[in-house]
């Protein structure tokens, strides 16, 4: 959104209040129109069906594609895509197919999750310092500061030191490990988020129609929910597709680090660091891993563009 | 802007900053790990002598002691001594801010002159080829880790077409114009890897700020004055767009410090980065809380910075 | 193997019916190391090679820059501060020691004048002295000349403990005397077999009098010549930035003729070893790299580049799967694993067999570590080919599914073992890094097929290693069922390494888990034995003893050795370099050249 | 005859929405003399503001593009003028205001620097002299102390003030036509009298000609001489202002003059005011007879069959309806 440009308004205030987090998608009111829009932009539209495949592949593959993911097979080593193996197999003669479908979930649910981790608290504290004056502005802005200060790899060994043995009681191993990795990587890069939402409400926060909503008696939130977050929809949207490419790839770095999930869990940043020093020898391996982290990303912003053109009021398509 | 918000604003950095270096400290020293791990794995090394330096380093005070120290240590100038290699740390990090600048300096630079004008001929042009040209590539730059890209690279170029050199050297032996090509050639491949990625998203949010703008009215009524589609944009609409993108790049500037972790690894390139990493990986905990508290006040000045940009580049931001 | 069949092989040697090369592969093959092996004959009077050199350049100078990578780079220079290797390295540029260990274990002269012997009565019968004949006419770096005075000061700086330095224990036990300017005396207080510690090899570099006198003890630290060496050595110092590069070049008037061949030498850090591999092998543009562990499936595909080839020189490290004795589930009085417990499962020995024929050790050799890891019975090193009889291995599921269905151990509904309540379900850590995560994979597999169920954790190196009590995660503190890394052996002497199983060595919360036996394993037989080979004088029978004590750790599973590790390194295809397994890489830096 | 300053000939401006084209302007025919000020009258929706905005090529094309039709511009057709030509009558000779002045004018550049910089692109003048001239033209919009406001920001005006700075800025190359597009509308009725005043005066000032689009037919009765009736795109009637207001021949320009509250008749008559039924038809499909039909009282079938021309029913007056 433009920070500080006046919000030229059609004839009738903005029709659909909806804001980034799918949470309220409940109340949003009918989207017919929302829909319409979207359905014109056609790269979000293939972006959709594209998504909608790999969900598809990811949650029901493993049932198709029996093969189990850690069956070691020497015979078979980096071999180049065959029928038994359609994406070929790694260094162990592991299926790398059946590794990818069983990883995918692993990686886009933690993608999704932190970045939506990172968008309701970036734009929770954004708005709360955007709105609020003095103090708790400074207040926030001077944790966000804190935040993006803090060194990753030490905070990362602090936190999976302190919370993994009990994480990993209550949800058990994989479960525990995934909480810890949502919360590692969407608890660092809510930051920019904040910073981006406090800068749009700061211009907003001016505008004529903010003060009618105030002058009809709206309560601070109510504005922020209904009035300034609608306005301030472009960055947050663009902010969480770019943070659904960064989780992907911070956690396989996580596994690099042998913080993220034990090395026999194959989330697709994992498939793909291994799948590095042999680029040259087995090209398939990388291929497949760095095209479906592509491929996923690719989709994922361009439907978060067309969200934002849909539920964006002001663009006149 | 009013000038007692600006020294306001000084002001409170000196606390935050402070409150920043408490919790740094305390995470450094609460995070398991030991420097002398490497001791510890040696037979040949008696134990003693891994107890002894980590009580000679006060490793086994306790955290609030071993913060004051600290502190008084960096009031007095002796930014701390580093376990690993038992150097003065200012010293270790004054050797590699050269080459730091020099490329990743370079890379940020690169990404800005490059995201800028994309990013707002993507926006200015909304759908079209450009703009889904533009679009496709920053989503490579942005959904393949450096460590994929880079590694390509140096496949491609150093191994395959023997172009560049693929490890970086700090101190090529030659001089003058020679020294420019070596340099140039060595630097090419990290700052196109490094720009790129920063760049990508960047273009990502001028388009975004770009395509709010467009459309409002004060463009038609620049456009109504003749004055030329190429100012009106240069002019009207990339001002305004701006000011949303000066918030992002001021998160990104600290990253030139020492955020470059992974490039600077693949390529060897000894920058801060690269301290840093081996730094945190050997838990020699004065490097990383140097590198760590400067990282803090970049990211601290440069936050304020955008601020005081944000209410020079929109006079209606009023702060109070 | 006792000692009337060591007896039997020395007199073998000295008749020349046995060639010294043959001995000392025999003496490898049952555990001792290479260079005990020709200590052995040192002291039964047969006299140590001269190995012929191989150096061809006939004047000093002249090979333009020689270019090394260490994928991590030197962080300091100071011999006595070397925390790893690669720090002995980089100071093995400016700095010598007396003698160093060639490949073959032979000792070799380099501020020496000559290498002690019976003979000239320079080592003493009664192996409580032996006096060292210093080169005469070396000049340090700065022109001034090296004396004996240089090599006591070594000795006083090394062995306070205020000065905290890393080769501490090999100068705190014994006396140096000044002879005269060039000769010195070591004094040990008991019968010492194995004399060549201090001094010599990894451990022994000397730093000049000259310049650190007055930064002895506490301010070791400020000592300006930490950062700048001065030295004896090849090279002289030009530049060094910790972690990144160290430059040196040529020494105009080092004391060995027409040495060094290179010009100037440059040695960078940083980066992975996969990519240094590349550096050398594929585009040439180094000449060498340390260290290459890196999979013998990528060396091999490297090779084919043409540029450079891999080096290997066998040595004592061995990579190896502990077994815990004690209970690392329990928790008494805030310690897991503690002294005193018994391991629920682990301790029937059935399960304990059964774990080690799952170790399918040829698959690890040949798909993971090829030539960088030999599969061995042994824990101490053992090249496969000299296999003797009790130290063969065996990979065999179903054996192991027979002896754990015998034992009583019946598999459960879920595939997993079971036998009065406890079922056999281990955690396997390790650190991080990607062969050792494949073997974990490998030996997860074959688990499960016998119905072993295994959970892998991998820990960050300097987390795993590390000495920090708090930290259940280190290796010390063997909080899990099996764990699996790489135990180095720098010393020729396996008297240190074998410490490792003595019960009084066991680490515990009380010594702060610094006790170096790990598994907790308490064995009386193994303790006796041990202290017998500490004060055991002649030679022959504490190689014996040492042998017994290799047998003993593997009868009883105590660990499962998995590969040997050799030191590997990348050499330009032109550059002539001889690397020994006892030594550093650089230890003969000085002989280094390139021909054509 | 005066001269035709502009004349606009069959022009249509067509818009193309995923619902199809959009035939906002179908057929315009109309013409301004110089110093004359024309009134454009009509419904929102009915064309005006496209017509206004098609003269100096302000249509984002796409969507938007020129189906038929010419615009002279003093005998030169503007339609195949390329952009740099375009850019030498923009605000030189023809200028525009908007309807809103809340977000006519970039919130980030002061008043002085908008106004400025039509001086130095038109004019060529240094930094200091266009600044001199944005006072001057501050001063003439009588806009108090205009040498120190000339350095404040937009948001620092009210609206009126907004639309005064406007009209400096239309002004400052004394252009020869100004189009007005609904210049009062966002402006309560104190304000909107100066300015339409301010207007008048500027007009007599410069000898310039006015095209002011608005709905509001008083202000078309008080300042303009001529004023065209627009409905669903095109132009139902054209004729002097007597004419117009005293004899009114199309229907729907009836209803509208109906619709004017008229403060001057006798209260007690109490009229209840006349609202015309019926809503503006959809500019999608448009209906192929008279599109006033459906709302006409007088409709006849003829009228539904086709579109009655533009025929002469007095001096200067044509009206597009077969009563």
């Amino acid at each position: 959104m433009a920070g500080s440009t006046p919000v030229s308004l059609t004839a009738d205030p903005p029709v659909a209040a909806a804001s980034a987090t799918p949470a309220r998608k409940a109340r949003f009111s009918p989207g017919r129109e929302a829909w319409r829009r979207f359905r014109r932009h056609k790269l979000a539209m293939a972006s959709t069906v594209i998504l909608g495949l790999i969900v598809a592949a990811v949650v029901l593959g493993p049932l198709v594609w029996r093969v189990p993911i850690n069956e070691i097979d020497f015979s078979a080593k980096l071999e180049g895509p065959s029928l038994a193996h359609p994406f070929g197999t790694d260094d162990l003669g592991q299926d790398i197919l059946a590794r990818m479908l069983y990883g995918g979930r692993i990686s886009l649910a933690v993608g999704l999750a932190a970045m939506l981790v990172a968008c309701f608290v970036g734009v929770l504290v954004g708005a709360i310092a955007g709105m609020s004056r003095g103090s708790v502005d400074a207040g926030l802005m001077w944790l966000a500061d804190l935040f993006l200060a803090l060194p990753q790899l030490p905070l990362l060994l602090l936190i999976i030191y302190l919370f993994r043995d009990s994480l990993t009681k209550v949800l058990g191993p994989e479960g525990g490990v995934f909480v810890m990795v949502v919360a590692v990587i969407g608890g660092l890069r809510w930051m920019q988020v904040a910073r981006l939402v406090r800068a749009q409400i700061l211009s907003i926060r001016e505008k004529e129609f903010i003060e009618a909503a105030r002058a009809l008696g709206a309560s601070n939130s109510r504005q922020v929910v209904r009035h300034i977050l609608p306005n301030a929809l472009g960055p947050v949207i663009v902010a969480g597709t770019i943070d659904v490419a960064a989780a992907i790839i911070a956690e396989s770095t996580l596994s690099f680090l042998g913080l993220g999930f034990p090395p026999d869990i194959p989330t697709w940043g994992r498939v793909l660091f291994d799948a590095k020093d042999t680029m040259d020898m087995a090209p398939h391996w990388v291929l497949f891993s760095g095209g479906a982290i592509f491929l996923a990303v690719l989709s994922i912003n361009f439907i978060g563009d067309g969200l934002r053109d849909a539920l964006d009021p002001r663009r006149v398509l | 802007m009013s000038r007692q918000y600006v020294i306001r604003r000084l002001l409170v950095m000196i606390p935050s900053l402070l409150g920043i270096s408490v919790i740094l400290f305390c995470v450094l020293a609460m995070a398991p790990g030991d420097p002398f791990a490497e001791l510890a794995a040696n037979p040949a090394i008696p134990p003693e002598v891994a107890a002894s330096l980590r009580a000679k380093f006060g490793l086994d005070d306790p955290v609030w002691m071993r913060y004051l120290h600290w502190i008084a240590a960096m009031a007095r100038g002796d930014w701390g001594f580093s376990f690993a290699s038992r150097i003065d740390v200012d010293t270790l990090i004054l050797q590699r801010l050269p080459t730091t600048l020099m490329v990743i300096g370079a890379a940020q630079l690169l990404a800005i002159v490059v995201a800028l004008p994309v990013g707002v001929l993507a926006g200015t042009r909304p759908y079209s080829i450009f703009d889904q040209v533009a679009n496709t590539l920053a989503f490579v730059g942005f959904s393949l880790p450096t460590f994929f890209t880079g590694l390509l690279l140096i496949l491609v170029f150093s191994v395959k077409l023997e172009w560049l050199p693929m490890v970086y050297r700090a101190d090529l032996n030659v001089t003058g114009w020679q020294w420019v090509v070596e340099q140039v050639r060595q630097s090419i491949m990290p700052v196109l890897v490094l720009g790129l990625f920063q760049g990508a998203s960047l273009v990502r949010y001028v388009r975004s700020a770009v395509l709010d703008v467009v459309r409002l009215d004060y463009v038609t009524t620049a456009r109504s004055k003749g004055i030329g589609e190429r100012r009106v944009i240069t002019r009207h609409i990339v001002r305004t767009a701006l000011i949303p993108v000066v918030t992002l790049v001021a998160l990104q500037m600290p990253i030139i410090f020492g955020g470059a972790l992974v490039t600077e690894q693949i390529f060897r390139v000894p920058g801060i980065g690269s301290l840093l990493i081996s730094a945190m990986l050997a838990n020699d905990t004065p490097v990383v809380m140097a590198v760590t508290f400067v990282l803090a006040c970049l990211v601290v000045f440069f936050n304020f910075i955008a601020d005081v940009l944000y209410g020079w580049l929109d006079p209606r931001i009023s702060y109070r | 193997m006792n000692e009337r069949e060591l007896r039997g092989l020395i007199d073998g040697v000295k008749t020349g019916r046995m060639s010294r090369r043959g001995f000392v592969r025999r003496m490898v093959a049952v555990g001792l190391t290479a260079p005990m092996a020709t200590q052995l004959l040192a002291y039964s009077g047969v006299a140590m090679a001269q190995a012929k050199s191989t150096y061809k350049p006939t004047k000093r100078g002249g090979g333009g820059l020689l270019k090394v990578l260490w994928w991590q780079g030197p962080t300091l220079l100071n011999p006595h501060f070397a925390v790893g290797t690669k720090d002995q390295d980089g100071s093995r540029l400016f700095y010598e020691p007396l003698a160093n260990w060639d490949g073959e274990g032979n000792m070799k002269p380099v501020l020496a004048a000559s290498i002690p012997n019976r003979e000239d009565g320079t080592l003493a019968a009664d192996g409580k002295s032996v006096v060292w004949k210093l080169k005469q006419g070396v000049k340090w770096h700065d022109g001034k000349p090296f004396t004996a005075d240089d090599v006591v000061f070594n000795w006083e700086y090394a062995k306070d403990p205020a000065t905290a330095a890393v080769t501490v224990a090999n100068y705190k036990d014994i006396v140096v005397e000044k002879v005269d300017d060039y000769s010195v005396r070591i004094k040990f207080d008991k019968p010492t077999p194995f004399w060549a510690n201090a001094f010599v090899g990894t451990q022994g570099m000397i730093i000049p009098k000259h310049l650190y006198a007055d930064f002895t003890g506490a301010k070791s630290r400020e000592a300006p010549t930490n950062l700048k060496p001065v030295g004896t050595g090849p090279y002289m110092f030009k530049d060094f930035k910790p972690g990144d590069m160290v430059a040196g070049v040529i020494n105009p008037n080092y004391h060995m003729a027409n040495k060094p061949h290179f010009d100037a030498i440059e040695m960078k850090g940083g980066g992975d070893a996969v990519s240094a591999a590349r550096a050398v092998l594929q585009t040439g543009e180094y000449d060498f790299a340390w260290n290459m562990q890196v999979e013998d499936e990528i060396l091999l595909r490297l090779e084919k580049g043409g540029k450079g080839h891999c080096v290997i020189s066998p040595g004592g490290n061995i990579e190896h799967m502990q077994l815990n004795t004690t209970d690392p589930w329990t928790e008494v009085d805030g310690e897991r694993s503690r002294l005193g417990t018994k391991h629920p499962t682990l301790s029937d020995p059935a399960v304990r067999q059964a774990l080690t024929l799952l170790v399918d050790k040829a698959s690890v050799e040949k798909f993971i570590y090829g030539r960088t890891g030999i599969a061995t019975a042994n824990f101490v090193n053992n090249p496969e080919k000299f296999n003797s009889k009790n130290m063969k291995f065996e990979f065999n599921i179903d054996k192991a599914n027979e002896l754990l269905e015998k034992a009583g151990w019946k598999k459960g509904a879920d595939g997993i073992r079971e036998k009065d309540g406890k079922k056999l379900k281990f955690v396997f850590q390790t650190s991080i890094n990607q062969p050792r995560q494949k073997t974990q994979a490998i030996i997860k597999q074959a688990c499960q097929k016998a119905g072993i169920d295994i959970e892998v954790k991998a820990v960050t190196a300097s987390v795993f290693f590390s000495s920090d009590v708090a930290n259940p995660d280190t290796y010390p503190h063997f909080y899990t069922d099996l764990q699996m890394y790489t135990t180095t052996m720098t010393q020729p002497d396996p008297e240190l390494f074998m410490n490792q199983f003595c019960s009084w060595e066991a680490a515990t919360k009380a010594n702060k888990w610094q006790g170096r036996n790990i598994t907790r394993w308490q064995s009386q037989e193994y303790d006796d034995n041990y202290k017998a080979g500490q004060n055991e004088l002649d030679p022959v029978k504490r190689a014996a003893i040492f042998i017994k004590a290799n047998d003993l750790v593997i009868a009883n599973q105590v660990v499962i050795p998995v590969v040997a590790r050799p030191g590997v390194a990348a050499v330009g295809n032109k550059l002539q370099a001889e690397m020994s397994g006892w030594d550093n890489n650089t230890w003969d830096i000085e002989s280094w050249y390139k021909e054509g | 005859m005066a001269e035709k300053l502009l004349e606009i000939k069959g022009l249509k401006t067509w818009f193309k929405t995923d619902d199809g084209v959009v035939r906002a302007v179908d057929g315009v025919d109309l013409h301004i003399d110089r110093g004359e000020t024309l009134g454009v009258v009509g419904e929102s929706g009915c064309g005006k503001t496209v017509t206004a905005r098609s003269v100096l090529k302000l249509i984002d094309m796409p969507p938007g593009r020129f189906e038929a039709g010419e615009i002279l511009w003093k005998g030169r057709d503007l339609i195949p003028v390329p952009a740099q030509e375009m850019d030498k009558i923009r605000a030189r000779e023809i200028a525009i205001i908007f309807q809103e002045p809340m977000t006519s004018l970039n919130p980030v550049y002061t008043v002085g620097d908008q106004i400025a910089e039509v001086l130095r692109q038109h004019d060529k003048l240094s930094r200091k002299q266009a600044i001199a001239g944005a006072v001057e033209m501050l001063r003439l919009v009588n806009i108090p102390n205009p040498g120190k406001r000339v350095h404040d920001y937009p948001h620092q005006f009210s609206g009126g003030m907004r639309q005064r700075v406007m009209i400096a800025m239309a002004m400052s190359c004394k252009p020869q036509l100004l189009i007005a597009d609904e210049p009062t509308t966002a402006l309560d009725v104190t304000i909107q009298a100066q300015i339409l005043e301010l207007m008048q005066e500027m007009k007599d000032k410069l000898g310039m000609s006015i095209m002011l689009i608005t709905h509001a037919m008083g202000v078309v009765a008080e300042t303009c001489q001529r004023v065209v009736v627009m409905y669903a795109g095109k132009v139902v009637e054209e004729a002097p202002v007597e004419a117009l207001f005293g004899n009114p021949r199309h229907p729907y320009t009836q209803g509208l003059i109906r619709s004017i509250p008229r403060v001057d008749r006798a209260a007690a008559q109490k009229e209840r005011l006349e609202a015309i039924p019926g809503s503006v038809p959809s500019l999608l499909n448009p209906p192929v007879g008279c599109r006033f039909a459906a709302r006409c009282k007088f409709a006849m079938d003829v009228c539904v069959k086709a579109m009655p021309p533009l025929k002469e029913v007095g001096p200067g007056h044509r009206v597009a309806c077969v009563l």
